[in-house]
């Protein structure tokens, strides 16, 4: 079966932080939680790239592996999701994570780390779709409405994407073809390896 | 390692029903996903998918927010002119939708207009007409403001002419408004009135 | 309350081997960027986001996945099955308590012995119960196990520091403890020879240095995971550390447990009345001067 | 703009100057990255910072601040001696061109190097890639404007476009990005002190349409001023109105200000803002009305002040106009919240309790749509007559059905209709004119000729020679019954013309006859009735060069511009820099929005750029000693001073200092944060950087100069 994946194209991202307020916004994430965030190298030079960076849904997804209590699961798409009730806020799978995706609230005694949160492909998360408690817990669940995840929705200049693989490849080749130059999408080796 | 945990997925959660994990509901939903997905980028088939996806969002929009309605208005920010979608539920903005058939934004936001839905929800906004009152803020009446305000003004313009009043109008409202403005100054008698389209 | 230690060797070696399976077996191998003006970039983007993840990241991912779930069931399973065969076939030493009694540990000593122990008792539960979390449901029984692990740590490292400095100058190694190691301490056999020890016996110096300075470390690494707030390489490297050291200090209080409560009839007791009695430290303690 | 955001799809090279699109317009910014993407169209960035637009940019090129109008001639001057310039185009509908092209000529690209910094071989370079890449888009925003010569460097970024022939092309055009969402429909509704809605301006005739639109007695209109005299006299602007109260430079009104009504309008977007702070104590009284407590409402300390709380945008409807000329409605979502009123109801109590609702609304029952109409039915002169709120209503309803490309609707209830019915939409049938000045589409279909608004020919003072100001024979929209040039259309319905006819039959028969209303004539290169006929390059009025002032000097003094004295020469001060020697320059960051009361205000707006700063180069950090992330004191010569943190970075040369003008909140180094209402305290507070920016006004337009100031820096 299809999976879904994200994908940023550097040559589009301006670092309009579009993307971070959308998912902000949309999911009411806490101030201080950053599913998502903008990365920008050689800032002020030639040479200026940005980047949007949140949890990219691995195959074999790193996080799945260190959690000791299995909080994390991967659905049949692709989308890894974190069940809340059961994540002890260990903190393994940021460390696991090669995109520092995962986020942890301080909220618990002691400012301890609370349960992770992290991006959910705007899924939801396993409760009952579309209920209160899953829009407090996770955010919207705008797959089960045949939705594309917010920040790719909202992205100004169409620079991340996502949703299919195959289509979203595509569109990223034909790109590229434009150009004239480019490269593979980033962190797409590192999350899903030709899978 | 991680196949084998996709089997071991926490079977407490499996039993809900509508549950988003459920395979088949994640199934169903993802094909509309990869039809909604290619309208976003502006690629050629973009319409026919975008109509596509527009008559299975109708459905599923009903189960998430129930009884809500769409407004389409224009981002209050920048002079691009985003459209926005906002679903409303009982008179409430519930949640800043994508227009992603907008022909000139495609859906797309900055940092400012993917959060307009603020501009309502803000805990910053005024909440009453206030007044000064020996250097503190003092709550007030609608009515005693207007009062208050106009008959001071009217005292001016009575005492110092119209043209001791100086208004400084709007780029931030809407051509009706801004229209109003400009005839209030007419109306009252100065050309001092101006925008921020001077700095 | 003695120690004895032939499994060490075995627990590194087999700690070597999991470690190389597990790295062999992990699908998470380095893979090249293709070339072009973007990708010159994406490799900075790595580094600001995650830091040297194909060095330490896929490290820690690979034994925190497959490497220590087993070391630590290892440590659970080995050493006590080993302890049981010892127990059937050479079975507890016993002595002769006609032979009179020594006071052996004063007060203080073992009110900070207990309160160590029972916090290091509640670490290393608590440690486990994360460790194993999946079998637990995880959940709030877990994160309250981290709750707890927490503040027993702040118990174990305040107490450990009055333990180090008492016991301090009897734990300095000797030449003789070389030589109890070559007679495994006399557990080998049932005769009851002396063997060299004064004090503290070359196992228990080893498990003192192991609970303090590596409890040290162990709070260390320990409150860098808490804090969150190094650089996430260096976290990685903490995980790591705190691992391998709590498989260690699981083992050794494993060890700890058999000898004081099955291995030596009575050794329980002296922690409890801090006498011994005095057939036990010739044999045991030969080296001990008594007063 | 002429063109649309869209039609940028079409550039085959772009050219933004004074425009930092990637954070004033991120949306843009997918238009423009598709025509670099898709056309391979050079996107060349002119700016004095390197801007996260320039990031995206294949050619970047640094420019001093305030020499843009050199930069330009010189472009045209190597066009010119080359003979690369578009010579059809001019010979049919470009005026002056030889006037013009003798000024061009000093701008050798010698003499721009000197001026701008830019070398001569790049002026010469980028003249080529425009000539071999047309058409060209053209973009400018603040950083083209807000000089004291802002309306000679627009100009020459028009005249640049006409002699490339890039005007009325799809992907060409002077695409101007504008800042606030409808500030192209307030601009066009002249809120503004020197016209009338839809730009009549303040003569007689003026007074008497809006009059005969508003069905009020012009006597009675007459009556409400002062004197007949203050009717027709431009008033106070935004830049200076504080001047009526403080009175620092000599006024010419008969009254001082005494009372301010702010509305809808940041406070702290005002250079000198400490002066302006000073009116604020001044004034009798201020009417703050707003959604937000703005920086007025802290700043202003004395007991003179009400505020308002008129609801956002989005709790009333009504049209907005965007950059690109459309018209888009924007939909009440949900009702006032919090105890807010919408505007209009705020409106409808104030002119009720003035005593003149009747006349007021007398041709408005149903708000807003029946302003829609009636501002419609008196703005003849852009064609704001054809967009009814029924047709827009309808747009958005449809929104889908348009082109991305060209923006017109394809079948569906819209067809044919660009979209926004971008103005002149001259009837009610008619699709909006998506391009201005493209002659290649008849006029009833979107085509437009350029309007014959300068009568039919001139003598140029400038050479004597004597020009027919008319396009040139052959050249009209298709359809047209005349093929040429043709004048404005007037007494179809004798004693009106196409603008002042509201029976709009005039608009009809031109229609009808395939031809524009306003007739058909040539662009001007040069205008007579301005100070520089041609546009040149001036000195900015604290100028880092204090050798170039001798050679390219200011304007002389204006003692009535906009009622106020407005100081030029006088103002020019060659030894400034020795005391201020840094060139301060300011801009926008994409998290904040003008003067930043409602981003401030949103907590995740705030958290991704909570604080103020300066940008300064780091060898110039260096050299003053001045770390990242320190405290540094800059400081105006009009006594303004800031206490900022020091951002370390390369975006600035290291002669140029560079503040983001969003924050408020702090004043010259104490904080103003127990002065907002309780509770109502934004997320972010800093020092608002127009604090320091320098005194300097546009010789026209009056438009403040922020981007060419001096500073000097200090550790704080």
């Amino acid at each position: 079966m299809a999976r879904v994946k994200f994908l940023c194209d550097v040559e589009r991202c301006i670092d309009c932080n579009g993307c971070v307020v959308a998912c902000k916004e949309g999911n009411q994430v806490p101030v201080g939680i950053n599913r998502r965030r903008v990365v920008t190298i050689n800032e002020g030079r030639p040479g200026e790239k940005s980047i949007s960076v949140a949890c990219m849904h691995c195959a074999d997804a790193p996080c799945i592996a260190v959690c000791p209590v299995d909080a994390i699961y991967q659905r049949d798409d692709g989308i890894v999701l974190v069940n809340k009730k059961i994540c002890i806020g260990c903190g393994y799978c940021f460390m696991a994570c090669p995109f520092g995706a995962p986020q942890f609230p301080g909220d618990r005694v002691f400012g301890a780390r609370g349960a992770m949160d992290k991006c959910t492909f705007c899924a939801g998360g396993p409760v009952k779709t579309f209920s209160e408690e899953e829009r407090r817990l996770y955010g919207q669940n705008r797959i089960a409405e045949g939705k594309v995840p917010l920040c790719a929705a909202m992205c100004a200049t169409k620079a991340l994407m996502a949703g299919d693989a195959d289509i979203i490849a595509d569109i990223y080749r034909k790109r590229v073809f434009r150009r004239g130059s480019g490269a593979g999408a980033w962190g797409w080796d590192r999350a899903y390896r030709g899978k | 390692m991680t196949r084998k945990k996709l089997v071991t997925t926490n079977p407490s959660t499996t039993t809900l029903s509508r549950v988003t994990l459920n395979p088949r509901v994640a199934r169903r939903s993802f094909l509309k996903l990869s039809a909604a997905t290619a309208a976003l980028t502006g690629a050629a088939m973009t319409t026919r998918m975008t109509r596509k996806a527009t008559a299975a969002e109708n459905q599923a929009r009903k189960e998430a927010y129930p009884g809500s309605k769409e407004v389409r208005t224009i981002c209050t920010y920048c002079a691009v002119g985003c459209g926005i979608k906002a679903q409303v539920q009982n008179g409430v903005w519930v949640r800043q939708e994508v227009a992603q058939d907008h022909p000139v934004s495609r859906g797309g936001h900055c940092c400012k207009g993917a959060g307009a839905i603020d501009m309502v929800t803000s805990e910053k906004r005024l909440t009453s007409p206030m007044k000064k009152v020996n250097g503190r803020w003092q709550k007030i009446s609608w009515d005693q403001a207007l009062d208050e305000v106009t008959s001071k003004l009217l005292a001016i313009r009575e005492k110092d002419g119209p043209d001791a009043l100086h208004i400084n109008g709007s780029a931030k409202v809407s051509n009706e408004l801004a229209y109003l403005q400009r005839k209030l100054a007419a109306f009252w008698g100065t050309n001092n009135i101006d925008h921020q389209a001077r700095i | 309350m003695n120690l004895k230690n032939p499994y060490l060797p075995l627990i590194l070696w087999l700690t070597t081997l999991l470690a190389t399976l597990a790295l062999a077996a992990d699908p998470l191998q380095l893979t090249s960027f293709g070339a072009g003006p973007s990708s010159a970039a994406f490799r900075d983007f790595a580094a600001i986001t995650t830091g040297d993840w194909q060095r330490y990241g896929q490290l820690f991912t690979g034994w925190q996945a497959s490497l220590f779930p087993r070391l630590f069931l290892l440590v659970l399973v080995v050493p006590p099955a080993l302890f049981l065969l010892h127990f059937l076939v050479i079975g507890a030493k016993e002595f002769d308590h006609a032979s009179g009694r020594v006071l052996f540990f004063g007060l203080l000593v073992r009110i900070i012995h207990w309160l160590a122990a029972a916090s290091f008792t509640v670490l290393a539960a608590t440690g486990l119960m994360i460790i194993f979390g999946r079998h637990l449901g995880g959940g709030s029984l877990v994160m309250g196990a981290r709750s707890v692990h927490l503040v027993a740590a702040l118990v174990f490292t305040v107490t450990v520091i009055p333990m180090f400095l008492a016991w301090l100058r009897d734990m300095l190694p000797m030449p003789w403890d070389l030589a109890w190691f070559l007679v495994m301490g006399g557990y080998l056999s049932r005769k009851k020879k002396p063997v060299p020890a004064a004090r503290f016996n070359a196992g228990q110096k080893l498990w003192f240095w192991l609970a303090t300075v590596g409890g040290g470390v162990m709070a260390w690494s320990g409150y860098e995971l808490f804090a969150f707030r190094a650089v996430t390489d260096q976290l990685r490297l903490m995980a790591i550390l705190h691992n391998f050291l709590g498989a260690a200090l699981v083992a050794f209080f494993i060890i700890h447990l058999y000898m004081s409560l099955f291995a030596v009839r009575g050794s329980l007791a002296s922690m409890l009345n801090g006498y011994k009695c005095r057939e036990e430290v010739e044999i045991l303690h030969s080296r001990y001067r008594i007063d | 703009m002429t063109n649309s955001l869209n039609d940028i799809r079409h550039a085959k090279s772009m050219i933004f100057i004074g425009s930092n699109a990637a954070e004033a317009h991120p949306v843009a910014m997918q238009h423009i990255l598709h025509a670099r993407e898709v056309n391979n169209a050079p996107l060349i960035v002119v700016d004095p910072r390197f801007t996260k637009l320039a990031a995206k940019a294949t050619d970047y090129v640094r420019i001093r601040p305030g020499t843009d109008a050199a930069f330009m001639m010189g472009l045209i001057n190597v066009i010119i001696e080359n003979g690369w310039q578009d010579k059809e185009f001019i010979r049919t509908r470009v005026a002056g061109f030889p006037e013009m092209a003798a000024v061009a000529k000093q701008y050798t690209p010698g003499a721009v190097e000197e001026i701008t910094g830019i070398p001569a071989a790049e002026t010469v370079r980028i003249a080529k890639l425009l000539a071999d890449n047309r058409p060209t888009s053209l973009t400018w925003c603040m950083g083209g404007t807000q000089h004291h010569i802002g309306s000679s460097i627009t100009r020459t970024f028009c005249i640049l476009q006409l002699v490339l022939g890039n005007m009325g092309k799809s992907g060409g055009g002077t695409n101007i990005f504008r800042g606030h969402d409808n500030v192209q429909g307030a601009t066009d509704m002249c809120v503004l002190s020197h016209s009338l809605p839809a730009y009549y301006g303040l003569k007689d005739g003026s007074w008497k349409h809006w009059c005969r639109v508003w069905d009020v007695d012009y006597e009675w209109i007459k009556s409400r001023f002062k004197a007949k005299k203050w009717m027709n006299s431009k008033g106070f602007t935004l830049s200076r109105w504080y001047e009526g109260v403080i009175q620092e430079d000599k006024i010419e009104q008969y009254t001082p200000i005494k009372a301010l009504i702010q509305w809808g309008c940041g406070a702290n977007s005002n250079s000198m803002f400490h002066k302006v702070r000073k009116a604020y104590d001044k004034l009798d009284l201020i009417v703050l009305i707003d959604p937000f407590p703005t920086m007025l409402a802290a700043a202003a300390d004395k007991d003179n002040i009400y505020l308002l709380p008129s609801a956002s945008q989005y709790e009333t409807s009504g049209s907005v106009t965007s950059t690109s000329r459309q018209i888009q409605w924007r939909d009440k979502v949900v009702d006032p919240v919090h105890g807010s009123r919408d505007d209009y109801q705020i409106m409808e109590e104030l002119v009720k309790r003035f005593g003149f609702a009747d006349k007021f609304y007398k041709n408005i029952k149903k708000t807003p749509e029946d302003i829609t109409l009636e501002l419609g039915r008196g703005s003849l002169t852009i064609g704001y007559n054809g967009q009814t709120p029924e047709r827009i209503k309808r747009q958005m309803a449809n929104w889908h059905t348009f082109d991305i490309d060209t923006l017109q609707a394809r079948g569906g209830p819209c067809d044919g209709e660009y979209f926004g019915l971008p103005w002149p939409c001259w009837t009610e049938k008619h699709p909006g004119t998506p391009i201005l000045y493209d002659i290649s589409k008849p006029v009833a279909k979107g085509g437009l000729p350029v309007r014959n608004r300068f009568g039919l020919e001139h003598t140029y003072s400038m050479s004597g020679r004597t020009e027919n100001q008319l396009a040139a024979k052959g050249v009209a929209n298709p359809g047209s019954q005349v093929m040429g040039g043709y004048p404005e259309f007037k007494d179809v319905v004798p004693g009106t013309n196409w603008k002042t006819d509201l029976s709009q039959k005039t608009i009809k028969v031109a229609l009808s006859r395939g031809m524009a209303p306003f007739g058909n004539a040539r662009a001007r290169c040069v205008v007579w009735n301005f100070p520089d006929q041609v546009p040149i390059h001036r000195e900015p009025l604290h100028s880092p060069r204090p050798d170039l002032i001798k050679k390219y000097p200011t304007y002389e003094d204006q003692p009535n511009q906009y009622r106020v004295f407005t100081r030029f020469k006088s103002e020019q001060n060659p030894e400034l820099v020795k005391n201020y020697p840094y060139v301060l320059t300011t801009g926008r960051m994409v998290e904040h929005m003008g003067a930043g009361a409602e981003t401030r205000s949103n907590k995740y707006l705030a958290e991704l750029k909570p604080d103020m700063y300066a940008e300064i180069n780091p060898r110039l950090a260096n050299d003053l000693g001045i770390r990242d992330g320190e405290m540094v004191w800059i400081e105006s010569p009009e006594g303004g001073r800031i206490k900022v943190r020091a951002k370390l970075t390369e975006r600035v040369d290291n002669k140029t200092i560079f503040l983001p003008f969003h924050f408020a909140g702090f004043f010259m180094g104490t904080s103003l944060r127990e002065n907002y209402p309780e509770g109502l305290v934004p997320y972010a507070l800093g020092e608002p950087g127009n604090i320091v920016t320098n005194y300097g006004y546009d010789i026209i337009t009056q438009i403040q100069a922020t981007k060419d100031g001096l500073c000097r820096v200090n550790k704080a």
